[in-house]
């Protein structure tokens, strides 16, 4: 079953992975696709100091859950997980995670390349940019839009 | 009636607040809270002229502007999202 | 750099995620797809035991070592990690992985997915599929032969 | 001149063995050790009959039938790899 959420830390991959791979070994699964976004220290020339990340709730989630579990419906799918860090991450910390386990590889790759757009286009999260020029509104898909005003 | 008005991302620039209540006649619809809330913050265009669209959902969801509003609606006002 | 190797044991996800994230991050890096292969539990409706990989070695190592060097010649590709198991596994237990990270998404998850085809097809690694019904050896991509004889 | 011989998966059903040493004369060519493999397994014809090739490397290289074999080399035989 589909798991998605928001959350505060890191996750242990050790752990996710084995839980999947040992779940959907009998349905005949052999391929797991993992997607981790970073804060990219870097943007512009620009040093990054932190991104901020903050989460519409309930409706965030809601739309996370939407996601997997409609990935989910595909028959040579077997497990996908979505999860979506918020607060203030530094860079090199993971922002984003999604995970798919799939009955071949390419199916694997394909739907977790599917999930991680829609995650980034239709859910209801924001970025801050805190750079060494100053901060940035993230809009969409990495337009950069600086900030005029402490709110 | 009263709805609640969210503003999201760089909106705050132009709205300098985070949330409000917003009083609308009975029969308001979507479209006029979003009247009012341009009048409100005539700044607010400049963002829409930069090619910015300040999206709004009613309790989570995509609305038509034609929607009639009830009283305690959740309506929020974002950019487009930035997940990732 | 790019690190490839033969390995016995599992590794630790999220010590290799996270040190490739802290690595590339000042590069502008933002993304890494892991790609993690397991052993089926099922297959054509056979229950599987083991299954028993063998790699020709110095050569099955030579041959990962040159696949990540040149997908990380791509000036987008800022790490490759490759580590592909050897002896009986059984049943979702990892058999191989790929970690690419990338200045974006779209190439991380392509050049994951193209190492993954060329470490399939191109090392010499070989592996035999202990079933409920036998044991069959498996061919290139996935062909299933009947063992004739104990070796 | 000696060369090692190695085979790989299901090679070794028709062989029943995992490597050998095979002497040849001092100008053998790579396809003379691989006739004089097939005339020693004659049952290996049925597996390219089948259309499973064996595939030689010649010290890990993919090398020309012509390739002029050293004292020492190893040549190995294997199917189509299955990494992964």
């Amino acid at each position: 079953m589909a798991k998605a959420k928001i959350i505060e830390n890191t996750i242990d991959l050790n752990k996710e992975l084995a839980e999947i791979a040992s779940k959907t070994t009998h349905m005949g699964g052999g391929a797991i696709v993992l997607f981790m976004g970073y804060v990219k220290g870097r943007v512009n020339g620009n040093k990054v100091y932190e991104l901020d990340y903050e989460a519409y709730e309930p409706y965030a989630t809601k739309t996370l859950e939407e996601i997997a579990r409609k990935a989910e419906e595909d028959k040579e799918v077997l497990e996908v997980r979505v999860y979506h860090r918020i607060g203030n991450l530094k860079p090199g910390e993971p922002t984003i995670y999604i995970i798919v386990s799939a009955k071949t590889r390419k199916k694997a790759f394909k739907v977790a390349e599917e999930v991680l757009e829609q995650v980034k286009h239709k859910t209801p999260i924001f970025k801050l940019e805190k750079r060494s020029n100053g901060e940035y509104w993230v809009i969409g898909d990495g337009r950069r839009i600086p900030r005029k005003t402490q709110a | 009636m009263k709805v609640k008005v969210k503003y999201f991302s760089l909106l705050r620039d132009y709205t300098r607040r985070i949330e409000e209540e917003v009083e609308l006649p009975d029969n308001a619809r979507l479209e006029d809270l979003l009247d009012k809330i341009a009048e409100k913050y005539p700044e607010l265009k400049t963002l829409s002229d930069d090619g910015v669209p300040a999206i709004p959902l009613v309790n989570g969801k995509y609305v038509d502007p034609k929607y009639k509003l009830k009283n305690g609606d959740e309506v929020a006002l974002m950019p487009p999202a930035s997940g990732g």
